[in-house]
């Protein structure tokens, strides 16, 4: 088999030296009963040239040659060919997690910067790297307004992404954690009132997202200041990294617990991506996951290591502030090699065509009669349209002319059927959008 | 001594300083095509209140540059791709290139989870295919491909736990756990809601059983166990085990991060496993990428099978896939969207390479673990003897007389060209040296592995301070943990530019 | 003096012996399907006379080692995307990553030479934009991409001119070449039938005209100059020179190597230029590979048009591309198909990147190549001291007086972390240091040359021994390259494998 | 400019260090009147997404998702994932010629093992590293010879690939040399009685292919005794590397020039390839191209440097053996990388599979009245058929079922109309075998 580098000659020298003479002999501590007589029933073992083509037909049956307009937590951005160069390199992709700093100090640097990055953009003083992913992330920012509030209820907003909303249930259904949900008004952004009579003096954390998954852009500076009246924490999930290219950071936020899919990860169907969660400096032993900090050698070099590790489980075991081992490093080398490409002025612009280009969709699909926006929050690349019949409808049609339409959030929100969410990045073309204007006109004109 | 080392030789090397120290105003690295769309300010459109004024700090560098730092960066890793990395409990093996290569295929990364299941049929059929193999292979009867990594999956698994007997009335309170196990297990099963009750291990390092029936009460809703064991030893009492435990109505859960030394050889729903979770970029060669990312999927017998995460992929009866929300006892999500989607179709093309002949690499998996313990066992203290499987933990007992700790050595054998091993992992082993070669490994390896350990015991008698010392061989020695975890710098900040960022 | 090594630190890198020890009967790395049809045993149909029995000595070893393999000695190698490669007269630019990507791209990377025209349109097109934009940049009237690098493009120049000559009824006898000029060029005169008579410079390392106005007779076919010359200075009176050879029907060649200097700033089509090539692995940007590929094209006036290799790229009247063979007139093909295709097609995703923008690429080079004859004029001799363009020329005169030469400063260079600089080229130059930064390094990576330059030397004053036996960071040092080809030893053999395998 | 590492502040820094006011002041040497005024006229600049989007567009444009049974110099082989991961590490990718040992072992190691491969695959002493493709490894052989020889007449197969021959023709009209060419038999071998008639002590060498253009082996033993009778030498081409796992290496012959593209390159439209000359020892001072050497440091470490310099035009000028410089060591180490994954026995099996197909493939076509090879020779993986009508016609047909059918003879070789070369590879499935017999039995029942 390609993968093993043994000859049959050298597997016979090798039982021979550890003094057995067959492989058997080394599993007969396994009790015969448990021994697998007959071989697994598996496909392969499959070539190279056999394995590609199987992936390939597995693509052909997918999307591919569709245009969409879906967001939701998962964004179509410009990736550069550098990213995936440097993150291909086995130097990168192939090593273990940095425990060992003196040969690590490659991962180790890349994961200061990561860190680095996140405080900037966000506007915190500390990052981790990494969660799982953004739902994970914005559950565990709960779980540690939880511990450092030492409060078990904790607020929820509606436009927070349902499957994050999800997670967090999960999580919190064992762990004594209660979860209340916050309606949105007709902005589309948390009701504030609602919240303001919600929240109490046992109340951990507010958890809201912006931008929502409305597309809508909460408003961050108030909803600190009623957390903060009750000692609660703001705890800020975003899933769409590119706004904060345009968009106000939630400097006032407690914890921001972000997505980091948008800089530089394709789709993938849902994963792998990468979970962040920044905060307050005062908070960081609090803090769920890795962290790299700055040390020095005997010689005085500047180094990297993992820090404050006393959080972990490896060493605090039931004590731990999370049960995370493994994490998204890669997908952070990828964010940070993206960012860096990106620079201060290309996230500008990449923010800048996302908010020219959904705006410039929202007149277009305006123009339809009987198309309507939903919200009337601000946004950024996202906004709800409410149409005269079904989404679902509508998407079928639009499927015929290679289309994917928008998100039909009726399957989220009963009341909010015939609504359909519409996501626009700098890769979506104006043509493209002009064909999704004309098309959804044309299927609404058509008789259901 | 030096003269020893013939793995590896000091070459030059370059220096890079933090990113930011390479920014310049104007700088960029990616230009985007001209706006096709009147442009909008955001000042205008998102108003004071909502628009960002500034970035501060944020890097401007162009793509040579980024290149470079990057490519210089990883000039000091080391890397499976570089050399043998034994480290125990971590299965770092041979990461297939073309499993990159298919992960990365149009109509694969480029599939978005809410795209229409009509066309993501392609995805589905990967989740589908590789949930019969792992299916197989670990004889369990149903599972889940959505948790993140393995301790995620340990959550997963004894959520499920906590859901079946929650249905048939009390959750239970405990959840019992060798003093041998990875910490996750605890911390997991305090994330579950259980209280974490400690088995020591008997004295050959396998589970106590005799303790473990005096503990096992209607209180206990699983026992987790690693099998083989973080010692590398099959647990041979693991039926018996089971037995225990579902005679008092309690579980057994199977922490799969072993599962290298006994695919295709056996399977844990063949010895009375109710739930377990595998470590794909372990046994399945997904790339570990420094820390990440994996992928835990779980799998379960029969009975718990209605708790499982949703959305559940069915097989509708005109053949094709979907992805099933409506599950009233599911425990729940516990990751947005599929899972990590890039992982599982790794895994499967790894799986497809081998089929059947996965039992060939967990028998050169252990072959390779026995012969490094063979030549080493009269150099190094063996602290249980019971019979290795893909990993062998000696501990420093012996290198301890010279004032050399495991720590040490580890260091040490940078300086000969290799990735030290697990180190003080488990516990229950002081001074633990934790190898675990994988199957990845050619004979050639493993003989300068053994070399190399044999020849840092030599100096660990004849020249102690050299191996306290160790490495020398590096760019940057030993460095200050405690110092860096007192007063910790967790980022750069530009005041400080001219000393952190150089 | 170690200390002011800033740049570089030595770090642990692996060793590694010829991939020949590491083969063993059975290892293999590629797998292949079964086959689909029935297997024909090749003794059977070939018969004796024609099957192969053995192929001794080839390797055979697994994927993994293959990895590793060439892992391992790809650390041992410099590189531009590790740092600064001043190599004069070779312009060692930024390689851009996406040129890379569109040359693998399926349509592309996969078309075979021979399949229809009407089927090969984006290729022909590819090659039509990439030929129109190298007229406009060079302001010549027609152009062949066929020629693989740019001693080939000299050789078919050439052709075009004796082509051109024969067909006014004599070829003439001679070329004339400057004693600055690249190797090349003389070499490429003699294959194609000339005779060399070579021009010493006159004092300011210039062309010679009036030696020129002596020289050039009714035999000489043409003169081949590079401009910049080799010295990296503008040849002043080349519009002077091309009328001297035109008043006598002999054609000035260019040697466009040192195009770098010039893009968008001026066009050697407006200065006399009759014929020249280009480099596209130099001023285009293409990678070198550690030797090649590239691509030669070659530009002419319209007078040469007809001479042209075959086969000539020609749009239909119906607008499609196709390639055209008959041309009675052509001097032949120089090389089989179309050319580096894959170099050529990074060369024009190079070309589009810039646009216009190509301006600002010279202007930097030009810089970068200023700034540091600036900053190292004072303590490195100038022999010639005409204005720079795209690169300086220093020469060891004053480290000579301390017995440190021009290869002692280079070899030294590496300890500090850079590449040389070309050594011992051109020719005119003794002991000449033939540096060109390309518009690829920052300010940063200057800077730090300079430093390092400075620093050498100083050492080469305070302590020439350091620098004689430079390099010392490197896994190996000096080698002895006249040993080396005194007995050559060019290939491994089984029988001395336990050494050189090794 | 995203490829250029200044600000506009640095190079303001940078002028003013050198004392200049403006860039403009540092072209001061080029006369005024050939300084461009205006700005060139060029497409672009383009972003990383408008390159791809470029090069995507055209690749549409070419024969994509087209079956073909195309050889005649360029096959279609399997390329391992492997080799171009490797391929694009920066350290080989953007490294020069290692004229610097002490920082280009991992290059000048590879160039040895290529040389070793090569001489064990052709059973040749020495190799070298590299000619730009097979037409000019042929080329540079022939002048080899006559340099060797002292005499100025060679004489070549017309079964040589004719672009070949054209290159042959090319180098040789201006160098003095002398090419006749030698008819071929109904065998498709060269005519030996015809080479027997032709060759005198003025003939440096006799130059075949083998497999040639047709596919026909040639007789290399039988040529070999034909030349040195004459003290001339033969030049044995090959340009279907794969052929040397199954069929018997030119042992006999003086020069080998081989094409290395299946080696692991793509077709890329005709380049780039590797072209190699091996031969004997004793001749290795008249090889043109690089070669590396083994070499040992003060120490007695061993390592790999560029030698026998003196053969080269950088230092020998008018008097080099070739005037080559930059040649084609990236896909030297793509081969090398390749055949270090193939190994024995996947060369072997490689070499078998294509035979096996080819043999297959023959005897379907075969099946269709009217068509039948047009030489009897023995093959590797390519051969030619006679079909009843122009081969032109047949392949227009063809097209439309997404087939490019054989390459036509006919534009090489007057006398060879309606005949066609037909390659497959163990690339081509049993059932495109079958198809092509299909549909060509198809297209022949259509009436003209
Ligand atoms: C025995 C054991 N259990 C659990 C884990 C945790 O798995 P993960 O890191 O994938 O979360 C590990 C990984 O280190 C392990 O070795
Ligand atoms: C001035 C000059 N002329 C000609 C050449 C030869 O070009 P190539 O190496 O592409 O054959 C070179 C390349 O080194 C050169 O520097």
């Amino acid at each position: 088999m390609r993968y093993l580098p043994k000859s049959p000659t050298e597997r016979q020298e090798m039982l021979a030296a550890i003094g057995v003479k067959s492989i058997g002999e080394l599993f007969q501590s396994i009790p015969a009963v448990h021994r697998l007589k007959d071989a697994l029933r598996l496909p392969g073992p499959l070539s190279e040239m056999e394995i590609i083509e199987f992936f390939q037909k597995r693509a052909s049956e997918n999307a591919l040659g569709y245009v969409n307009f879906l967001g939701a937590g998962v964004y179509n951005h410009h990736r550069s060919v550098v990213t995936d160069a440097i993150l291909q390199r086995g130097e990168f992709l192939t090593s273990y997690t940095p425990y060992q700093a003196e040969i690590s100090q490659g991962t180790l640097q890349v994961i200061f910067e990561f860190q680095t990055l996140m405080c900037q953009l966000t506007v915190q003083e500390v990052a981790n790297a990494s969660m799982y992913d953004g739902s994970t992330a914005l559950t565990e920012a709960a779980l540690m307004a939880e511990r450092l509030t030492g409060r078990s209820r904790v607020l929820v907003a509606r436009s927070v992404h349902p499957e994050y909303r999800q997670v967090l249930a999960t999580y919190a259904r064992n762990s004594g954690l209660q979860v209340e949900e916050i309606a949105f008004n007709a902005s589309g952004q948390i009701d504030l009132p609602a919240l303001r009579t919600a929240i109490d003096n046992e109340t951990a954390a507010v958890i809201v997202q912006s931008p929502n998954f409305f597309g809508v852009l909460e408003q961050i500076p108030a909803l600190a200041e009623v957390a903060h009246a009750r000692e609660a924490l703001l705890v800020v999930g975003i899933t769409e990294g590119v706004s904060l290219g345009a968009v106000r950071p939630p400097a006032e936020a407690d914890i921001v617990a972000m997505e980091g899919q948008s800089f530089g990860l394709p789709p993938s169907y849902g994963g792998p991506f990468v979970g962040v969660i920044a905060s307050r400096e005062k908070f960081v032993r609090q803090m769920p996951g890795r962290l790299a900090g700055q040390a020095t050698d005997a010689q005085g070099h500047r180094g990297f290591v993992l820090t404050l590790a006393t959080r972990e489980q490896h060493i605090r075991r039931e004590k731990a502030t999370s049960n995370i081992c493994t994490n998204q490093a890669l997908c952070a080398l990828a964010a940070t090699i993206h960012l860096c490409l990106l620079g201060k002025e290309g996230l500008r612009e990449q923010a800048q065509q996302n908010l020219s280009k959904a705006h410039f969709a929202l007149s277009e699909l305006e123009k339809i009669p009987g198309v309507r926006r939903a919200f009337s929050g601000a946004f950024f690349n996202e906004f709800v349209i409410e149409l005269p019949r079904s989404v679902k409808l509508v998407n079928a049609a639009l499927l015929r002319d290679k289309i994917i339409g928008p998100l039909a959030l009726g399957t989220f929100y009963p009341e909010l059927t015939k609504r359909g969410l519409v996501c626009v990045t700098e890769t979506t073309t104006r043509a493209e959008i002009e064909r999704l204007a004309a098309m959804l006109h044309r299927a609404l004109e058509q008789p259901v | 001594m030096k003269d020893k080392i013939t793995k590896a030789t000091r070459h030059t090397n370059q220096n890079e300083a933090l990113i930011f120290a390479k920014s310049a105003k104007g700088k960029r690295g990616v230009e985007f095509p001209p706006l096709d769309v009147p442009a909008i300010n955001p000042q205008a459109v998102l108003g004071a209140a909502h628009a960002r004024q500034e970035i501060s700090g944020f890097p401007e560098v162009s793509e040579i540059e980024v290149i470079r730092h990057f490519t210089r960066l990883s000039t000091w890793n080391y890397a499976i791709d570089l050399g043998m990395y034994p480290l125990g409990s971590c299965t770092m093996k041979y990461n297939p290139r073309v499993n990159e290569f298919v992960a990365r295929l149009d109509g694969i990364a480029t599939e978005h989870p809410f795209q229409p299941q009509g066309l993501s049929q392609g995805c589905l059929k990967i989740l589908q295919l590789l949930e019969e193999c792992l299916l197989e292979i670990t004889g369990m009867d149903s599972v889940t491909l959505q948790p993140a990594a393995g301790a995620q999956g340990e959550l997963t698994g004894l959520l499920l736990i906590r859901g079946y007997l929650q249905s048939r009335g009390n959750p239970r309170r405990k959840v019992l756990i060798p003093d041998s196990a990875h910490g996750t297990n605890p911390a997991t099963a305090v994330i579950a809601g259980y209280v974490v009750e400690n088995i020591k291990s008997e004295s050959h390092g396998q589970i106590d059983v005799e303790r473990l029936r005096e503990l096992v009460t209607e209180d206990v809703a699983a026992l987790m166990i690693t099998n083989p064991s973080t010692l590398g030893v099959f647990e041979q009492r693991i039926a018996e085990i089971a037995e225990i435990l579902h005679a008092k109505g309690a579980l057994l859960y199977m922490d799969g991060a072993n599962m290298n030394a006994l695919a295709g050889v056996t399977r844990p729903g063949d010895f009375g496993v109710d739930v377990m979770h595998l470590n794909l970029h372990k046994t399945f060669s997904t790339p570990h990428g420094g820390g990440g990312p994996g992928a835990g999927p779980v799998l379960m017998k029969r009975f718990l099978e209605p708790f499982r995460p949703v959305p559940v992929l069915t097989q509708l009866s005109d053949g094709t896939l979907s992805l099933d929300s409506n599950r009233p006892q599911s425990i729940g999500r516990v990751r947005a969207f599929c899972g990590n989607f890039g992982v599982l179709v790794r895994a499967l093309a790894y799986t497809l390479a081998y089929g059947p002949g996965i039992r060939q690499a967990t028998e050169d998996a252990v072959l390779n673990a026995n012969y490094i313990r063979k030549k080493l066992e009269d150099v190094y203290d063996l602290p249980y003897s019971l019979p290795s499987m893909h990993e062998v933990v000696f501990s420093d007992a012996r290198q301890k007389k010279n004032g050399v700790n495991t720590m040490d050595i580890a260091k040490r054998l940078i300086d000969y060209g290799f990735h030290p091993y697990t180190t003080a992992f488990p516990l229950i082993v002081p001074g633990a040296m934790m190898i675990e070669p994988t199957e990845s490994e050619s004979k050639e390896e493993c003989d300068l592995f053994v070399d190399a350990m044999r020849a840092i015991a030599e100096e660990a008698g004849a020249n102690p301070e050299l191996v306290r010392t160790a490495p020398h061989s590096t760019r940057v020695g030993r460095l200050d943990e405690v110092g860096a975890a007192r007063n910790p710098v967790l980022r750069w900040k530009p005041a400080a530019s001219s000393e952190a960022a150089d």
